[in-house]
């Protein structure tokens, strides 16, 4: 067993420094690495790439660091609910690189898969293409997509070992397993962290191979978008 | 003219038994409501779930399981979770039988463009482009004019694209309309109140007509 | 909540024609379809394209097959251990596509994942590399490798529950998952089948929509084909 | 000379606190045995397991649990199970620290063979191009010559190519060798009773030898 485990937040983003491409997982504020994210706005480590599928809202998540104009840029498929996030993209002052959603996941999978290009169907004819390499596989026109890796994959699970095996829960996986195969130095945190032994090694959804630093996150916020109720 | 809990009863006739259905935001997620209880389909999420269940009760409520809209939502017996990768996997190699989307606009040969207007803020086109790219069967939920009175039924679209030649019918809130392989907009069914004429209209786009229109069942 | 069930092994091959393409799971002869191979060999199917990472063993698995000469090809990445499938080969009573065991899983995984082509290091420079596309990314060379698909794809799971979702065990899971969602028409086999609501939905390994028949088998040998023990 | 248990001694000497291992089949297997107890490590099957424990007893044998070798195996605590794919995928992104594997020949310049031999039944490839094309550190156990005597370090194969360029370290029944980015077998240790000058008449590729070469400490 090869233990991963450090402290806290800190220690898991000590090396973490200005100018590093990051991917960070989540789908909306669903599933995000909430201690991390503020162990990065606490460092003030500054112009980052940040791959991530949305931008967090505007004081919770990604949104945080974009107020605090540490991100340089963000590689997402969509990027709604975040106001200051449009201040700054119509000032200039971020750089946006629009990807669909599953081009998006794909990618990152590719990355962590040893894959540098595959073909989708999506985006075909779209100003997505553009700039693209394009071929007819049985008779259906795909684009050529590259892999993306990151410096560092940060992501959050609900319960991981001392070796690094995750468990997600819900739709709070998402993109994590695969950002967490993409990550030159891939930084998880869990809401349980246990001994190695204690996790089922049928239901791992991510292999501790894939992870280099782990810790036990605290005071999860887990805050909801859009809490939609029945109507009974 | 349809409201918007009309053009969702409408589509949810078009729902067969065995399907595995993706609904997009707005509209769409309505569908969900009007599907009739004998009828056993699974919908799935982009987000990573099939079995998508009613929204929760206060108790329910839970933050690790949300739709592709961030809406809180429940399980149905027999839901699985998987990633984001695995859910477009399933999506592209066409494992979803429907897809219900919106759209901006549509063209007469299944174009479509509902992410992007110039001019205004660009929020990205989240899972759109890979659905419509890979689907089997897409119908489109939407107005079939804009506020000033334009046709949203199109020889070719203005705005930019969502994907090319995918669309196969068209829910309005004036008519049902099958868009055809060699291109044209089928008329099949006017909404209640809404003659053939206001259609011919409302549609910038090549119009099909053969034979008498009935009006919806709704 | 779709009901997959078929009655059994014979219900599920009914319509499996002559000359089709076949995925089978496994590695070796652990995690293989046991029942659905006994169906195929009792209704006398001929002609058949296997898609499996082994081809069993002269009197298991695979091997059952090939001695009835159902067998026209077989796509694999290793096929010792068979002294039948040796001959027909030294014959040329049967053609045999050998690939390598990554490219061939990650092949599946692409038929299953709409992906129609990808590129891989594997076999660069080698003969599997004759007559592929090689292209250079990041200064390293890889070749293009196309998705492959199958008329039926044939996995066994260890427990499933009605609408198809499967979980596998040990590593028996192996190639199955892939196979899974490359097949036109996927016929699942369990140990055991349960009624929907009985699996946990973040352990399921194969959501039930890439699965369209499935059935609880019976008598399992699980063969070994190396029993080791440990020497104490 | 080493006999195999010797060869798998040597190399164990080659692993590191904290490495992902992927041992191949034959005298790799060997090497598990003979790493010492105080380094930790973990043993990676391709067909789906990290934390390859030791072989079963009796009453543990489980038909589920299997290495690449189709040998019965048990799981330590902390192992993980996964598909093919995802194992590959771990292998081909640079995961995997050490992969030690056999030969029937190495070229100077690091290309190995291991697969095929013309004339021969061909039984396949198995996992072998994955992980020659992806390893960031191969050692190869081989025998330094075939059983009349022909070396198997040789300037260029002759037998069909798993991989190019990609072996950094040869532990052979009589000696230890690097693979110089440049080319060439720098001889590193001698096997015990094995002289210099044997191991120059039994290598056929370029081989450098430096100073004084010792004796291996097994």
């Amino acid at each position: 067993m090869i233990d991963k485990r450090v402290k806290d937040a800190d220690e898991a983003v000590r090396d973490i420094a200005d100018n590093s491409t990051l991917m960070i997982g989540g789908f909306g504020l669903c599933g995000i690495p909430e201690n991390t994210i503020s162990a990065l706005l606490k460092k003030g480590v500054k112009g980052l790439t940040c791959i991530s599928n949305n931008a967090g809202v505007d004081d919770f998540g990604i949104g945080l660091l974009l107020k605090t104009r540490q991100v340089k840029k963000m590689i997402s498929s969509y990027v709604g609910e975040n106001e200051e996030f449009e201040r700054q993209l119509l000032h200039g002052e971020l750089e946006v690189e629009l990807i669909p959603q599953g081009t998006l996941a794909e990618r990152c999978r590719a990355g962590g898969a040893g894959i540098p290009a595959f073909f989708t169907p999506a985006g075909v004819g779209t100003e997505v293409a553009e700039g693209k390499e394009t071929r007819v596989f049985n008779g259906k026109t795909y684009l050529m997509e590259q892999w993306l890796r990151a410096d560092f994959s940060i992501v959050k699970a609900w319960k991981g070992d001392h070796s690094g095996n995750l468990m997600y829960r819900g739709t709070a996986r998402n993109f994590n397993p695969m950002m967490a195969t993409a990550g030159s130095i891939t930084i998880a945190e869990v809401e349980e962290l246990v001994p190695v032994g204690e996790l089922n090694p049928n239901e791992i959804h991510t292999p501790g191979i894939f992870v280099h630093r782990i810790f036990q996150g605290k005071n999860y916020e887990k805050r909801i978008e859009q809490r939609t109720l029945t109507k009974i | 003219m349809l409201d918007k809990i009309g053009i969702a009863k409408r589509i949810a006739q078009e729902v067969k038994n065995g399907m595995y259905i993706n609904l997009g935001i707005g509209i769409p997620t309505l569908v969900a409501n009007y599907i009739p209880k004998n009828i056993n389909v699974v919908l799935q999420s982009e987000n990573g779930l099939l079995g998508i269940g009613p929204f929760p009760k206060e108790n329910e409520v839970d933050a690790d399981l949300i739709n592709a809209g961030k809406q809180t939502v429940t399980m149905m017996p027999g839901s699985a979770l998987f990633s984001s990768a695995d859910s477009f996997g399933m999506i592209r190699s066409g494992k979803v039988d429907l897809t219900i989307l919106g759209a901006m606009e549509v063209s007469e040969n299944g174009d479509i463009a509902n992410w992007k207007v110039p001019g205004k803020m660009v929020k990205g086109m989240g899972g759109a482009m890979d659905l419509v790219a890979s689907a089997k069967n897409i119908i489109v939920a939407m107005q079939h004019c804009s506020k000033d009175g334009a046709s949203k039924l199109l020889t070719k679209c203005t705005l930019p694209i969502t994907g090319l030649k995918c669309v196969k019918k068209i829910v309005s809130d004036m008519a049902v309309l099958d868009i055809l392989p060699q291109g044209g907009f089928k008329l099949l069914e006017r909404a209640p109140g809404v003659s053939v004429e206001q259609i011919k209209n409302a549609t910038q786009g090549k119009l099909i007509i053969e034979g008498e229109i009935s009006e919806m069942n709704i």
